[in-house]
C-alpha cells in the first residue's frame, strides 16, 4: 500500500495565551488523507488548542502560535484566515457547540453553507443533515438557544457538514449526547469517511468510542503528545486501558468501586 | 385641532430623520454586535465631505450646475465612507473580534474622536451649506378647514421621501441578497461565524459602508436643514432612544420607533412642556424608551433576550 | 449500596407540565426523591431533563403541577427560596462566574449565610472579618476535597473544562445543600476524570448524607452509582425504578439505550 | 531684554462653538499684533498664547492654570464662555488676575465693590435685554404700547441663556406685557416644538438669547413656520454672520442688539490690521472674515485689554510690564475718550467715553441694533442707552445677595 | 529585591485575606500613599495641583463608583455624569440651606441623594440588560441636566441658575490653597478607595460579580438579583455623588449642569475601561491616562512642531489632539481590552516568574 499523502501536518507548535500562558509545548502530528485521527487526553491537555491552531481560531482567544508551523497538503496555512480554510474544505466544530443563538436551527445549518453556492446542492446537503439527525428536523424552526444541549451539539455538527468539508476537525463531538446519538455521530463519521473520503481529526474524551472508530491516535498531556500509535495498538496498551478506558485487567471496573487512593498515572515526557 | 395635526406632522417629519440615523446604528449592531457611537460622527464627516466637495468641485473643474456638483460630491462622499468602512475594519474591528460589548462601544467612541478631529482637519470647522435647492418657505393647506391653515414644509416632504426611499432600499438589500442571515450569525457569535467560513472582515466592511451611506443621506438632509457643522453630531444622540425603543436589531423597529418618538416628544413638549417650564424634549424620548423597556426589555421589535442555563 | 440508609421522601414532583409556546417540554411528570438516595434522570437529548431541574430550581415556572419539598408544597418557587431550603445544583453548560477566581466562586455559595451588613463589610471590621474567615475555612475544605488546591486563585474562565465542572460542583457544595441537583456533571470527561467525579459524588452522598439528583448520559455511571432512575422521553416519563428494572424496560431500550446495551 | 505683556487667549477653535468662537480669537490675536506693529504699549510688546478649551469648563480651568503664570504672569483672561467664567471667578482674587467678560458671564459682576476682579466691559446680558426691549418699545411707539402684548423669549437652556430673563421679567412687571419663556436645550438643533408653540400662541415679538447653531436653527424654524423675521430680536451673540450667512435672504429683517460695534469692514482699525498684519503674512484667520461681527468683538476685547494696561502704566510706570493686580487697577480706572477711540482706529465702531469705576465695571451702556439685509448687517437704530436706574438696582441687589452667601464684604475704599 | 511570594506562608485565612496579600504589594501601597500625602505636596506646584492632581483624584474616585457598577456588577451605565450632578447640587443645597452645616457632612449627603437617584434609575436594570440598559441610563443623564437648570429651587433661586461655594473649611482648617484642596481630596479618595476595595472583595462584591458573570446561576445559589443590582447602583452612585460634590465644591467652586454633561459620563466610562473593568487600581491608571493624555498632547504637539520649525495653529493642535487621543484609545483597547490594570497584574506575573519567560 502506498503511503497516503499527509493532509494536515502540525510541526512542533508552541502556543501561548495572553502573552504569558504557555499551553502547547511543541506538538507535532500528522493526519493522512482519508484517515480518522483522534487526539485523546485529559482536561486541559491542549486538545482544543491544537485544533484551534490548525483552523486559525486562536487569535480571537488571544492565543498565538509562537513556534512551529501548520501545513495543509504541504502549504503553510498560518497566514490564511479561518474562512479561507473553510473554502479549502477544512472545517472545525467548536467545543461547546457555539450555535447562533438567535437563529433558528435551519438558519444555523444554512449559514454553514455560507461558502458554497448552488441552491440545489445546498438543499441536498440540508436534507442529508436532517437524515443524519432527524431530531433537528423537528426543531428546525426553533431558535437555537432554546434547544437542548444535545440538540445544539447536533446542530453544530450538522452546520459543519453543510460546508461540504474534506477535512473535519471535531472538538469533543460526543459531549452531552445521549449514548445512541454518540453512536450515531461516530457512525456518521465513519460513513462520511468511507463514502466521501472526508478526513477527520477528532479531539475526544470518550476514548473508548474514539479508539473504536479512529485509525490512529495521539495521546496528549500537559501540552505535549506523550504517545501515539495505531488505534488498535493503543487500545491494547495496558496503560491506556487502565487510565483511558477504565479497565483494570480485562473487566471494566464499576464506578462505584473506584478507590479514594487511586493510583494516578502520569506519563514521563 | 389644526395645531394638534401640525404637531403630529412635525413629529412625523422629525421621526423620519431620527429613523434614518437610527438605521445606521441598527445595521452595524445587527451585523457585528457593535453599538456604534460613531454614527453621529459619521453623519458629520459624510456631510462635511459632501458640503465641501460640492463647494470645491465647481471651483476646480469650472462648472456651475448645482445638480452636477451635488451628485459628484455625493459620489465622492460615498466613496470616502467606503474607505472609512475599510479602515475601521482593518485597523479596529479586526483586532477586537470576540470582545465584550462595552469594549467595542468604547472603541467606537475612540473612532468618534478620531473622525471628529480628522474631518475638521481636512474640511474645516466652520459652517458649510448643503444646497439641494429645496424651498424653505412653508405652504398652507386646508385653510378652509382650520383657522390659519395647516402648515406643511415642502422641504420636509422631499426629505421624508428621500429617507423612506433609503429605508426601502436597505430593507430590500437585506432581504434579497441573503447576506442578512450571515450578518445575524456574526452578531451572535464572532468565533462560530468564523468557523463556518464567514469572512468577518468583508461582512464588516459591507455593513459599515451601508451605515456610512445612511449617515451620508442623514447628513445631507440634516445639513440642508441646519447647515453642516459640528452640532450635527448631536442629532445622533436622538437616535439612541429610537433604537432601544424599536429594538437594537430591528430595521422596521428603527423606523416605527423613530416615528413614535418623533411624534410623542413633539406632543410632550407642546402640551406638557409649558407646565414644567419647557425643554423636556431633551429627556422625554429617553424616559419614554426607558418606561417601554420596563415592559419589553428588548424593545418593541427586538429579538427576545435569551436567558438560559 | 446496602449499608446506606434511604430515608423518607424529601422531594416530590407532582404532575408537572411545562410548555414553551408550542413545545411541550414536560407533560405531567411525577416522581419522588428520597432522602439520602442518588436519583438519576436519563433520557434522550431534548427529553426535558434539564427543564425538570429548572422547574425544581425555580428557574422555570411550570404551567401545571406542584413540587413538595420536605412537606411544604409549592406551585412554583423563586430561586432564592429554593436555595434557602437547601437545594443546590450544577449546570449542564457551565454557569460559572467566569471572571472570578475559584475561591470567589465557591465563596458565592456561602452568600446565603453571610450576616454582616454593607457597612461592616466596607470596614471589614470585627464580625465581618471573622465571618469571612469562617466561610473561607469551609470553602478551603471543599477545595481540598475536590483536589483543586493548585487553582485556588485562578480565574475560572481560564481553567480547562473538566476542572470547571469541578468548581461548579464545589460551588454547589459550598451551599451545604440537602439536595444536590447535578446536570451532566461528567460530560466531556475521560474515564479517569469520571472516576474522580463519581468518587466526589459518592463521598458527598455518603459523608454528608446529601440527596443527589443526577442527570447523566453515560449509562455505566448511571447504572453503577444510582439508586433509582427516572427515564424521560419527549417530555413524558417512560420509566422509573432501580437501574436493573430500567435497563430491562423495553420502552427505555427503544427510546434511549439502543439495542447495543 | 524688552519687557512683554502677556495676554492669554482661551479659544474655542474646535467642536460645536468653533464657527463662532474662532473669529473672536482671530480678532484678538490680530489686534495684539497690530499693537506690536504700532510699537507696543508704550514700547512693551504684547504676547498672545492660545489654549483651546472647546467651550468645556474643565478644559478652561486647566488652560487658566497652565497660562496664568507664563511669560511673566497673565495680564487678563477673557474665557469667552459663561461657564468657564463662573469656574474661574473664585480663583481670580487668589491669583490676582483680572478677567474681562465683555457681553457674557454674570450681570451683577458690574458691581466692582463685590466683584473686584471681573469686568463685563461694554455690556452684560441685562443691558442687552433692556436695550432690546427699548428698541421694541420704540418701534411700537413707546413702553405703554407694550401693555397686553406677548413677548416670547427663546433662550439657551443654561445659565448663559437664563441670564437675560430677570431684566425681561422686570420690564414685564413694569410695563404689563406677558413673557413666554421658551428654553431650548443646547446645542439647540431641536426647535420644532418651540416654534410650533410660537405659531400657536402668536406672540408679538420674539427675543432670542441664543448662540451658534441655536440662532441659525431658530431663524430657519421661523422661516419654516412663517414667523416674520422683522419681529425677532436677538441679543449680541445671536447676531453674527456665520449663523445667518447660509440662510441668506430668508433671514432678512432679523435684528440683534450690538455691544456698540457691529460689522466694521470700513473702519480704520480694520484697515490697519489688514495693512500691518494680514498684508505682512501674519494674519491669524482668513482675511475675508476680518471686520465681521465676531472678529470685531475679538478686536474690541483686545483693545480693552490693552487700554487697561495702558492706563495702569500711567500709574505704575510707563513702558514697564504691569502685573495682573496693577492691570486690574487699570481696568477699574478706564477713561477711554472718543478721541482716544478715534486715535486707535475705532471711530465709527465704538462710542466713547468708556469710563469705569469701582461701582461701575461696565464702562458704558450705549448700544445699537443692527439688522440683517440678506448678506450682512446694517445699523437700524440710533444709540440706545439701557436704563441704568433699573439695572443698577438689580445689579446691587443681586451682588449683595451673592456677597451674603459667600461671606464677601463690600469694598470700602473711597468711591466704592 | 525580588518580587516573590515564596516564603510568605499564610498561616491563617485572615492573613491570606488581607487587602494586599503579597507583602511587597503592601509595602508598595503604603509607600505610594505616604508619598501622595507627604512627597507630592513638597514637589508639586500650583498648576500640577489644580489642573492635574485634583481633577485626577476626583475623577478616579468617580471612576471607582462607575467601576463598581459597570466593572463589578456588569450594569453598563451612561448616567454617571448625572449622579455627579445630583451629588454636587444636593450637597450644595444641604450646605447652603442648613445653618452651620459641616462641609464633610454636606459632601456625604450629596452622595446620599445621588444614591437615592441611583436606586431609582437603577430599577430598570432589574428587567433591562446590557446596551439597552446603557441607553436607558441616559435618561438619568438628560433628566438631571434638565432638572438642575430648570428647577430654580436647586440653585437657591439664583437668577441665572448657577451654584457657587466658597470659604471651605473642615475643623477650622481652611481649604484655600491648591495644596489644601489636593490633600483634602486625597483624604477622601484614599478612604473611599479602601472602603470600595473592601466591599468588592467581600461578600457583596462577590454577589455583584456573580450577577455580572451569570445572573441565572447567581439566583440559583440564592443571590437576589434585585438586591445585588440595587446595592451596586446605590454604592456606586453614592461614591459618584461624593465625587460630584468634590468636583463642584473643590475643583470648580462655581458650576452649572454643563460640567456634568454626557461627555462626563463617557469620560468616566473611558477611565474605567482603559483602566480595567473590575479593578479599583485600574481606576487610578485610567484617570491618569484620561486626564493627562490630552493635556500632554496639547502641549507636546506645538513643541514638536517647533522642533521642525512649523507653527501649528491652536485649531490644528486641537484636532490632532482629538485624532491621536481617539487612536490611542482604540490602540489600547486592541492591545489590552482588560485595561491598564491588566498590565499591572501581568507585570507582577512576569516578575514572579522572572527570569523565566513563562
Ligand atoms: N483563552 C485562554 N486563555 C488562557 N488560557 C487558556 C485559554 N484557553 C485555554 N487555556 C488553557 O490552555 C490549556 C489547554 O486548554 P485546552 O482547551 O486546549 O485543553 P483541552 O485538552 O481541550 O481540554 P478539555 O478536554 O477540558 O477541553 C488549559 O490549561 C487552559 O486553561
Ligand atoms: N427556555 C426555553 N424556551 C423554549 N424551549 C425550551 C426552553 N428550554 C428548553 N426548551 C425545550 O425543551 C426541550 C427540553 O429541553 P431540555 O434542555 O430540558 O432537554 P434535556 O433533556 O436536558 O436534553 P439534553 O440531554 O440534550 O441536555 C427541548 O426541546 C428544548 O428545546
Ligand atoms: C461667551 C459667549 C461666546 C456666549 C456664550 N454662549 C456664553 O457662554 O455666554
Ligand atoms: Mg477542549
Ligand atoms: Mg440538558
Amino acid at each position: 500500500m502506498s503511503t497516503p499523502s499527509i493532509v494536515i501536518n502540525v510541526n512542533g507548535i508552541e502556543v501561548i495565551y495572553n502573552h504569558v500562558i504557555l499551553v502547547l509545548k511543541g506538538v507535532s502530528l500528522q493526519v493522512a488523507d482519508g484517515q480518522i485521527a483522534a487526539i485523546l487526553g485529559g482536561n486541559g491537555a491542549g486538545k482544543t488548542t491544537t485544533l484551534r491552531s490548525i483552523s486559525n481560531l486562536l487569535k480571537a482567544e488571544r492565543g498565538e502560535v509562537t513556534k512551529g508551523s501548520v501545513e495543509l497538503r504541504g502549504e503553510r496555512i498560518d497566514i490564511l484566515s479561518t474562512s479561507d480554510l473553510v473554502k479549502r474544505g477544512v472545517v472545525q466544530v467548536m467545543e461547546g457547540r457555539h450555535c447562533f443563538a438567535h437563529l433558528t436551527i435551519e438558519e444555523n445549518l444554512l449559514t454553514g453553507a455560507y461558502t458554497r453556492s448552488g441552491k440545489a446542492e445546498i438543499a441536498a446537503s440540508l436534507e442529508k443533515v436532517y437524515n443524519y439527525f432527524p431530531r433537528l428536523k423537528t426543531r428546525r424552526t426553533s431558535q437555537a438557544a432554546y434547544t437542548s444541549g444535545g440538540e445544539q451539539q447536533m446542530c453544530a455538527i450538522g452546520r459543519a457538514l453543510m460546508a461540504n468539508p474534506s477535512v473535519l476537525l471535531l472538538d469533543e463531538p460526543s459531549m452531552g449526547l445521549a449514548p445512541q446519538i454518540v453512536e450515531e455521530v461516530f457512525e456518521i463519521v465513519k460513513d462520511l469517511n468511507q463514502k466521501e473520503r472526508v478526513t477527520f481529526l477528532i479531539a475526544e474524551q470518550n476514548t473508548n468510542m474514539a479508539l473504536r472508530y479512529a485509525d490512529y491516535g495521539y495521546i496528549m498531556e500537559s501540552g505535549r503528545i506523550v504517545m501515539d500509535g495505531k488505534a488498535d495498538d493503543l487500545r491494547n496498551n495496558e496503560d491506556v486501558k487502565e487510565f483511558y478506558l477504565g479497565m483494570g485487567g480485562t473487566e471494566r471496573k464499576s464506578f462505584k468501586d473506584v478507590k479514594s487512593y487511586k493510583r494516578r498515572k502520569r506519563w514521563l515526557a | 385641532m389644526g395645531f394638534f395635526l401640525e404637531t403630529i406632522i412635525a413629529g412625523l417629519m422629525n421621526g423620519v430623520l431620527y429613523s434614518l440615523v437610527a438605521l445606521g446604528f441598527v445595521l452595524i449592531f445587527k451585523a457585528s454586535g457593535v453599538f456604534n457611537f460613531a454614527q453621529g460622527a459619521m453623519v458629520l464627516f459624510a456631510a462635511l465631505a459632501m458640503a465641501r466637495f460640492a463647494e470645491w468641485l465647481p471651483e476646480w473643474l469650472g462648472f456651475e450646475s448645482l445638480l452636477l456638483a451635488n451628485v459628484l460630491a455625493f459620489a465622492i462622499a460615498a466613496f470616502l465612507m467606503l474607505i472609512f468602512a475599510w479602515a475601521v475594519e482593518r485597523f479596529v474591528l479586526r483586532h477586537l473580534v470576540n470582545q465584550e460589548g462595552v469594549v467595542l462601544l468604547m472603541a467606537t467612541l475612540g473612532i468618534t474622536f478620531f473622525i471628529d478631529g480628522f474631518g475638521q482637519t481636512i474640511f474645516g470647522s466652520d459652517i458649510y451649506a448643503i444646497d439641494l435647492g429645496l424651498p424653505a418657505e412653508p405652504i398652507f393647506i386646508l385653510e378652509g378647514l382650520f383657522p390659519g391653515g395647516l402648515l406643511i414644509n415642502q422641504d420636509d416632504l422631499v426629505t421624508a421621501l428621500m429617507a423612506m426611499a433609503m429605508v426601502a432600499l436597505l430593507t430590500l438589500f437585506f432581504q434579497k441578497t441573503g447576506t442578512g442571515r450571515a450578518l445575524r450569525a456574526v452578531a451572535d457569535d464572532h468565533q462560530a461565524a468564523q468557523s463556518v467560513g464567514i469572512p468577518l472582515g468583508r461582512m464588516w466592511v459591507i455593513v459599515w459602508f451601508m451605515a456610512g451611506l445612511t449617515a451620508l443621506v442623514a447628513g445631507m438632509i440634516w445639513g440642508e436643514k441646519m447647515g453642516v457643522q459640528f452640532a450635527l453630531t448631536f442629532v445622533a444622540l436622538k437616535a439612541l432612544p429610537v433604537i432601544i425603543l424599536g429594538g437594537l436589531t430591528s430595521v422596521p423597529g428603527a423606523i416605527v420607533a423613530g416615528l413614535i418618538i418623533g411624534v410623542s416628544e413633539q406632543l410632550a413638549e407642546v402640551y406638557i412642556g409649558p407646565m414644567v417650564g419647557g425643554g423636556i424634549q431633551i429627556w422625554f424620548a429617553y424616559v419614554l424608551a426607558m418606561v417601554v423597556l420596563l415592559f419589553r426589555p428588548q424593545g418593541l421589535f427586538g429579538e427576545k433576550i435569551i436567558d438560559r442555563v | 449500596m446496602s449499608k446506606k440508609k434511604i430515608g423518607d421522601v424529601i422531594l416530590d414532583v407532582n404532575n408537572i407540565s411545562l410548555r414553551f409556546g408550542g413545545v411541550k417540554a414536560l407533560s405531567d411528570i411525577s416522581f419522588d426523591v428520597r432522602e439520602h438516595e442518588i436519583r438519576a434522570i436519563i433520557g434522550p437529548n431534548g427529553a426535558g431533563k434539564s427543564s425538570m431541574l429548572n422547574c425544581i430550581n425555580g428557574v422555570y415556572k411550570p404551567q401545571e403541577g406542584s413540587i413538595t419539598f420536605r412537606g411544604q408544597t409549592f406551585k412554583h418557587m423563586n430561586s432564592r427560596q429554593v436555595a434557602e431550603l437547601g437545594v443546590a445544583r450544577t449546570f449542564q453548560n457551565l454557569a460559572l462566574f467566569k471572571g472570578m477566581s475559584v475561591i470567589d466562586n465557591l465563596m458565592t455559595g456561602r452568600n446565603l449565610r453571610i450576616k454582616s451588613n454593607l457597612l461592616l463589610q466596607a470596614l471589614r471590621w470585627g464580625p465581618a472579618e471573622r465571618e469571612e474567615s469562617e466561610h473561607r475555612e469551609k470553602v478551603e475544605r471543599i477545595i481540598d476535597f475536590l483536589e483543586i488546591q493548585a487553582h485556588r486563585k485562578t480565574p475560572v474562565g481560564q481553567l480547562p473544562y473538566g476542572l470547571q465542572k469541578r468548581v461548579d460542583l464545589g460551588r454547589a457544595l459550598a451551599m451545604e445543600p440537602q439536595v444536590l441537583l447535578l446536570d451532566e456533571p461528567m460530560a466531556g470527561m475521560n474515564v479517569e476524570e469520571k472516576q474522580d467525579m463519581c468518587r466526589f459524588v459518592l463521598d458527598v452522598n455518603d459523608e454528608f448524607g446529601t440527596t443527589i439528583v443526577l442527570i447523566e448520559h453515560d449509562m455505566s455511571v448511571v447504572m453503577d452509582i444510582s439508586d433509582r432512575v427516572v427515564v424521560l422521553d419527549y417530555g413524558k416519563k417512560i420509566g422509573d425504578g432501580v437501574p436493573d428494572e430500567v435497563r430491562a424496560n423495553p420502552d427505555v431500550i427503544s427510546a434511549y439505550l439502543g439495542t447495543s446495551h | 531684554q524688552a519687557p512683554v505683556q502677556f495676554f492669554p487667549s482661551l479659544t474655542g477653535r474646535t467642536g460645536a462653538v468653533a464657527p463662532n468662537a474662532a473669529p473672536f480669537a482671530n480678532g484678538y490675536a490680530d489686534y495684539m499684533k497690530l499693537v506690536n506693529a504700532r510699537g507696543g504699549i508704550n514700547g512693551v510688546q504684547t504676547l498672545v498664547e492660545e489654549c483651546e478649551t472647546a467651550y468645556a469648563t474643565d478644559r478652561g480651568v486647566e488652560c487658566y492654570e497652565r497660562l496664568k503664570a507664563r511669560h511673566g504672569g497673565a495680564t487678563v483672561f477673557q474665557p469667552l464662555s459663561t461657564g468657564i467664567t463662573f469656574a474661574l471667578m473664585p480663583r481670580l482674587a487668589v491669583d490676582k488676575i483680572p478677567m474681562i467678560t465683555s457681553g457674557y458671564g454674570r450681570s451683577d459682576t458690574a458691581d466692582g465693590a463685590i466683584f473686584p476682579w471681573v469686568f463685563p466691559l461694554l455690556g452684560h446680558y441685562w443691558i442687552a435685554g433692556d436695550v432690546v426691549l427699548q428698541h421694541i418699545a420704540n418701534r411700537s411707539g413707546g413702553w405703554d404700547r407694550l401693555r397686553g402684548k406677548t413677548i416670547a423669549v427663546v433662550y439657551h437652556d443654561s445659565p448663559f441663556g437664563r441670564e437675560v430673563l430677570p431684566i425681561i421679567n422686570r420690564r414685564a412687571e413694569m410695563h404689563g406685557f406677558t413673557v413666554l419663556a421658551l428654553p431650548v436645550p443646547p446645542p439647540g438643533v431641536e426647535q420644532r416644538a418651540i416654534w410650533l408653540q410660537i405659531r400657536q400662541q402668536r406672540p408679538d415679538f420674539v427675543i432670542m438669547q441664543t448662540w451658534g447653531v441655536m440662532t441659525a436653527t431658530a431663524i430657519r424654524q421661523a422661516v419654516a413656520t412663517g414667523f416674520p423675521r422683522d419681529r425677532m430680536f436677538g441679543t449680541w451673540w445671536s447676531g453674527a454672520e456665520p449663523d445667518l450667512r447660509d440662510i441668506g435672504a430668508d433671514a432678512r429683517g432679523y435684528s440683534a442688539v450690538m455691544m456698540q460695534h457691529g460689522q466694521a469692514r470700513d473702519s480704520e482699525v480694520v484697515r490697519q490690521i489688514l495693512a500691518q498684519v494680514h498684508d505682512r503674512g501674519q494674519g491669524t484667520g482668513p482675511r475675508a472674515e476680518v471686520g465681521d461681527v465676531l472678529y470685531m468683538r475679538g478686536v474690541v476685547g483686545a483693545m480693552l485689554a490693552v487700554e487697561g494696561v495702558f492706563r495702569a502704566q500711567e500709574r505704575f510706570g510707563r513702558g514697564r510690564h504691569v502685573t495682573g493686580e496693577q492691570a486690574r487697577w487699570g481696568y477699574e480706572n478706564l477713561n477711554i475718550t472718543q478721541a482716544r477711540l478715534d486715535q486707535l482706529g475705532f471711530a465709527g465702531v465704538l462710542r466713547g467715553p468708556i469710563v469705569t469705576s469701582c461701582r461701575n465695571h461696565v464702562g458704558t451702556a450705549m448700544m445699537r441694533i443692527h439688522t440683517w439685509n440678506g448678506s450682512g448687517f446694517d445699523w437700524s437704530s440710533d444709540w440706545l442707552q439701557a436704563d441704568m436706574n433699573v439695572i443698577n438696582r438689580m445689579v446691587t441687589a443681586s451682588a449683595e445677595s451673592f456677597a451674603r452667601d459667600n461671606n464677601i464684604t463690600r469694598r470700602t475704599e473711597p468711591g466704592c | 529585591m525580588f518580587y516573590r511570594e515564596n516564603g510568605q506562608f499564610k498561616t491563617t485565612y485572615k492573613s491570606d485575606q488581607q487587602i494586599f496579600a503579597v507583602k511587597q504589594d503592601r509595602i508598595a501601597i503604603i509607600a505610594i500613599i505616604a508619598f501622595a500625602f507627604i512627597g507630592v505636596p513638597m514637589l508639586a506646584d500650583e498648576y500640577l495641583f489644580r489642573a492635574i492632581l485634583v481633577p485626577f483624584l476626583i475623577l478616579a474616585l468617580a471612576a471607582i463608583g462607575v467601576n463598581i457598577l459597570v466593572g463589578y456588577c456588569g450594569q453598563i451605565s451612561l448616567g454617571s455624569g448625572a449622579f455627579m450632578a445630583v451629588g454636587a447640587y444636593m450637597a450644595y443645597n444641604v450646605f447652603m440651606r442648613v445653618e452651620d452645616m459641616p462641609l464633610i457632612v454636606a459632601l456625604l449627603s450629596g452622595g446620599f441623594f445621588a444614591m437615592l437617584a441611583g436606586i431609582i434609575f437603577g430599577i430598570p436594570s432589574l428587567r433591562v440588560k446590557g446596551l439597552y440598559l446603557a441607553v436607558a441610563t441616559l435618561a438619568a443623564q438628560f433628566f438631571f441636566d434638565w432638572l438642575f437648570v430648570r428647577v430654580r429651587w436647586f440653585t437657591l433661586d439664583s437668577p441665572a441658575g448657577t451654584a457657587e461655594v466658597s470659604n471651605l473649611s473642615v475643623f477650622g482648617w481652611q481649604i484655600a490653597t491648591p495644596m489644601d484642596k489636593y490633600l483634602f481630596v486625597l483624604g477622601f479618595v484614599v478612604v473611599f478607595a479602601l472602603l470600595a476595595k473592601n466591599l468588592v472583595r467581600g461578600p457583596i462584591g462577590r454577589e455583584w460579580m456573580a450577577i455580572r458573570d451569570m445572573d441565572v446561576a447567581a439566583s440559583v445559589i440564592g443571590i437576589r438579583p434585585m438586591y445585588a443590582k440595587l446595592t451596586a447602583f446605590a454604592v456606586s452612585s453614592f461614591i459618584i455623588g461624593v465625587a460630584g460634590a468634590l468636583w463642584a465644591f473643590v475643583h470648580l467652586g462655581s458650576w452649572e449642569p454643563l460640567s456634568f454633561d454626557i461627555n462626563r459620563s463617557f469620560q468616566l466610562l473611558f477611565i474605567v475601561i482603559i483602566g480595567g473593568l473590575g479593578s479599583i487600581m485600574g481606576c487610578f491608571f485610567g484617570a491618569a491616562f484620561i486626564v493627562i493624555t490630552p493635556i500632554v498632547l496639547n502641549q507636546l504637539l506645538p513643541w514638536i512642531g517647533s522642533l521642525f520649525g512649523v507653527e501649528i495653529s491652536t485649531a490644528m493642535v486641537g484636532h490632532a489632539e482629538f485624532m491621536i487621543f481617539g487612536a490611542l484609545i482604540v490602540w489600547f483597547l486592541i492591545k489590552e481590552p482588560h485595561g491598564l490594570a491588566k498590565y499591572w497584574s501581568m507585570a507582577r506575573h512576569k516578575l514572579r516568574l522572572w527570569p523565566f519567560p513563562h
